[in-house]
């Protein structure tokens, strides 16, 4: 019975939190198995929540174990650590397996820099595969706020290039 | 010998390739898709690189994106395992443009055995029976019925550049004859891009028998006996073994002579098999050569001790075969079963989703060939092959109680598998008593 | 998005059936795994709930599927059957392998039957194992009121033999 | 043949068991302790019955409690598999005075070779070498003095009723024969209720290498070849291999054909082991026979052939040794490594736990005996073997490198495992290059 109160309390902290925050993730793994569980925002929550809100961690310290029904898991909680999307940085991705170029040739300037604004049509790269230069367009608008690739690197399909920052 | 090859395929067979690459202290580098990023055996590769989304035309069938992959991971190689891009000749031609080694046939060889007209021809020339047919595409819905009826029904219609069942028909009088015509056509142009249809006789209650062939580039063509693939559903095979339990000491010699006389007219080099149709007479009809390494390829490997996809390797790499046919011994029997994530009891409907548990069989005379474990996602988007079982004893009926009990051990749950199916195959009475054809499995299930 | 609004909605109720009953078992399964809380009864509930409590079943119908972390988990939700502790039986269990005797010789009553009362001394069976005759006590008091096994009857270590209802 | 038997074991044996019984259509019933009652083989046995706690001695190896369940089940035979009650001599008078037939060797031939001292007598009158040594056990240290004084140092300490390294003492001169003569007596007498101590002359950098025997009621005793065990870690065997890579040809056929002598000596009936050490100049000499199946049984039977289980239950069912000498082939090179919960990186502490990953070898050449799976909690009440790979190649070279790609593969989670101990040594350049003995694990590691 003691590993049962046990779950109750963590269970009654648990909907506390999700009663007090409303803005909340319910976490809850067992090995490779996950719940994840989040409250979308289709209304912006009253009052202006700063990007760099501290996370809200009731039970600080190690995961807790907690026994339930025979099996092991593991009960994280955590207040929603809210991004406002106007914060969210859009990537761009390699659409092909190949080389990175930087510059349209040896000599040229890059492309694009950090700080570099970029529209969709903006040609941010180049990729080579089967020895065909491909001209990567950013397909995106904004502001580039890293380059995650160096010159001449391997990159393959999916890798993330640039992080832009949405006007 | 290589030190570093790229593998372009997936699952099992990637998994198995990367295994004999290791056992030769050869690097492995893995492409994979998205959907496919999970895969216990890419953490097993020495690269993996991930070359396009799910969709097997931006990744798995894309030759600019392989070569790519080829090219920044630095390999001298490319296995393409079976399947995908394994018998495009397209892409054999573009590996050896790039000076990158293509793990398999040469080009010419494919071009002769690749379009089955054309190795039809070969055998003949070759002095092979083969079944009596067309000599080539049939233009006209005219010319195939003149043919079926100077022959006798029934015919069965054919793709050109077909397999795997599509673009087939089986037809028993003229007016099947005039509606499958076209929708053969159909089939075939829309699954091939080539609607190019040809028409053979139709062999009743035959056996499906081939032989394992492996040719280096110095004109040494050996065989590695023959599998018996008669069981099968809608043309696709679900039970190999190894020897045919229906062939006498010299039917299986003849037909073994026969395999290695295509191989060595068409100039073959690396692995092959040669299909043949067995009537209920032991006539036996070429049908048409597999220019890759088979799904099945482990029946053979377990009868004789030999590691076929090591041979590839060693093949491509320019080794040669140094065996002589008399030293490669075949001994007892093989059987394999393939687990397929369908549903017996649901039309074999495709039975995809995530393993919660898993046990895979052991023990002795048990091997196992699988990507799959407990937590691993089969998708929907390929192929439902996710294990195949074979076992290997001294007789068939010790194969078949092997099998069995291997089979009874194999927990995989909640997806649905052929394994109950496999089973109740293995129990049938003709099944045990070797009463068998290629039409078995729909007569009686 | 879709498929996080329908989490939250779900996890939403789940809350609210929490909140108002107070009394509730949450049962999270995903395949074998499960994770499993029930509030067990430290202090008896407010009221006298009949042990024969209709279970409140909010969404009556099939399991749920509820998509979450990539992960397919099924969450079903029931107000708590509760059973007075008062209730408990005890269990006489098989103490070895063997062979069940409910009477002392093939004519002789039962030992106990189904309302004997016992006590820790009380002899309930014979289990008969490598043609000995071994004694079996009660080793707890009350009454029988449920005999689980049949005379000549093989059981296993632990098996479960008779229900005591506690003095 | 039996149509039920009961199998008083756990772990990968009971598994092992199960597989030869259904593949002979025998019905298998198991015992079990409450600690393992959710070992996944309890679904797969015809019966399964809960015989006690955890404990041992309550459970596994209490006697009265096992046969009632072999009772109560209606069984025809016992298989005691190896440890527990496999070579208790009292369990199998039991098995015999209840009408139960043990499957395993006739109570008179156990007499015999369970007491090595009596052992060693029975080798010396079949002609076959012994170590140098004491006729009995001593009872004085004054005699063991003597003789280790007349013998030369070093020499080693036995238990007359040991095994597993309990007991044991390896002694260089007179002042630890004194202290070690005394402790290896009280060790003994703890572990084995017999303080009886014998002395042996101590080969110095000995290979031990057995030979695998089995024998039937009616006088007809073959042997299947050897097993190297010479890679051991305080007496425990870690890795095994056949054939014995040092043995020469004429060396291996004395080997075998002594111990057919000891066998046949004893009246001997069902599988034994009768290990020698073999010196630097290929001298061997009888340590002991195991009465009993070994743990490395698959070794043999990945080189033979032969399923050794099932000769087991034949031959206890009264069935003959149907083959000839000539027909017991051996073919290619085995190596089998032990899995052990233990963590190499602590001094090989035990490390139970649960598994919550699992990802076992597969693919050509590689067997795997388990019976743990994803989800299972090793008990740290028993012994802490959890997996047997055993890989079958054509020489030794593929077979260690088939070995490390399995090994390499074999994913468990979170437990510590022996598979990184085993990976050093298939990579050590004296492994490799055969220039191994008893000692080699302990001098290198």
């Amino acid at each position: 019975m003691a590993d049962k109160d046990t779950d109750l309390k963590k269970i009654k902290e648990i909907i506390e939190i999700m009663k007090e925050n409303e803005l909340l993730e319910v976490e809850i793994k067992h090995g490779d198995d996950k719940i994840f569980l989040k409250r979308s925002q289709p209304h912006p929550p009253v009052g202006v929540i700063p990007s760099s809100v501290p996370s809200i961690r009731p039970e600080p310290g190690p995961p807790q174990h907690i026994q339930g029904g025979g099996a092991e898991a593991l009960i994280h909680t955590y207040a929603a650590q809210a991004t406002p999307s106007s914060e969210a940085l859009a990537e761009i991705k390699s659409p092909l397996v190949g080389t990175y170029y930087a510059t349209p040739s040896p000599d040229s300037e890059h492309y694009v820099e950090v700080g570099s604004t970029v529209d969709p049509q903006t040609l941010v790269c180049i990729i080579e595969a089967m020895k065909v230069m491909n001209e990567i367009k950013a397909e995106t608008s904004g502001t580039i706020v890293e380059v995650l690739v160096t010159n001449g690197q391997a990159v393959e399909y999916g890798q993330v290039l640039f992080k832009v920052k949405p006007d | 010998m290589f030190s570093r090859i790229l593998i372009a395929n997936r699952g099992e067979i990637a998994l198995r390739i990367i295994r004999a690459c290791h056992e030769l202290n050869i690097e492995a580098v893995v492409v994979y898709s998205e959907a496919d990023k999970d895969a216990s055996y890419l953490q097993l590769a020495d690269e993996a690189i991930c070359i396009g989304p799910a969709d097997c035309a931006k990744s798995y069938l894309n030759i600019p994106r392989i070569i790519s992959a080829a090219e920044i991971s630095d390999v001298e190689a490319i296995h393409p395992g079976y399947g995908f891009l394994a018998e495009n000749i397209n892409f054999a031609q573009i590996c050896r443009d790039c000076g990158i080694t293509f793990i398999g046939p040469p080009v010419e060889a494919m071009r002769l055995l690749g379009d089955k007209i054309q190795a039809r021809k070969l055998a003949s020339k070759a002095g092979v029976p083969i079944v009596p047919g067309s000599d080539g595409a049939l233009e006209k819905e005219s010319m195939a019925l003149e043919l079926a009826n100077k022959m006798g029904y029934p015919v069965i219609l054919k793709a050109t550049s077909g397999g795997g069942g599509r673009g087939m028909r089986v037809v028993h009088n003229d007016l099947t004859l005039r509606s499958a015509f076209n929708s053969a056509r159909a089939e075939a142009e829309a699954a091939f891009g080539d609607g190019s249809i040809y028409l053979e006789k139709f062999i009743v209650e035959p056996r499906h028998v081939e032989v394992q062939v492996m040719a280096d580039a110095y004109g040494n063509a050996l065989h590695f006996y023959e599998r018996d693939c008669s069981i099968q559903r809608r043309h696709q095979k679900m039970i190999e073994e190894s020897p045919s339990p229906i062939l006498d000491k010299q039917t299986r010699g003849q037909l073994a002579e026969a395999a290695l006389k295509i191989i060595k007219k068409a100039n073959y080099v690396n692995a092959a098999t040669v299909e043949f149709l067995l009537d209920k007479d032991k006539n036996f009809y070429f049908i048409e050569a597999n220019a890759r390494i088979q799904v099945e390829h482990p029946v053979t490997e377990v009868v004789t001790g030999h590691d076929l996809i090591k041979w590839q390797l060693k093949i491509a790499a320019g080794l040669p075969l140094k065996l002589s046919q008399k030293n490669i011994k075949h001994t007892g029997v093989a059987i394999e079963c393939r687990v397929n994530a369908e549903d017996p009891e649901n039309n074999f409907a495709p039975s995809p989703g995530k393993i919660t548990r898993l046990i895979l069989p052991g023990g002795p005379g048990v091997r196992v060939d699988t990507h799959v474990h407990q937590g691993w996602t089969v998708s929907p988007t390929y192929d439902s092959m996710i294990a195949k079982v074979i076992v290997h004893q001294r007789t068939r009926t010790e194969a078949i109680a092997t099998m069995k009990r291997a089979l009874r051990e194999f927990v995989i749950e909640p997806i649905k598998t052929t394994i109950p199916a496999c089973l109740d195959i293995l129990s049938h009475n003709l099944f045990v008593k070797n009463k068998i054809d290629t039409g078995f499995v729909e007569r009686n299930f």
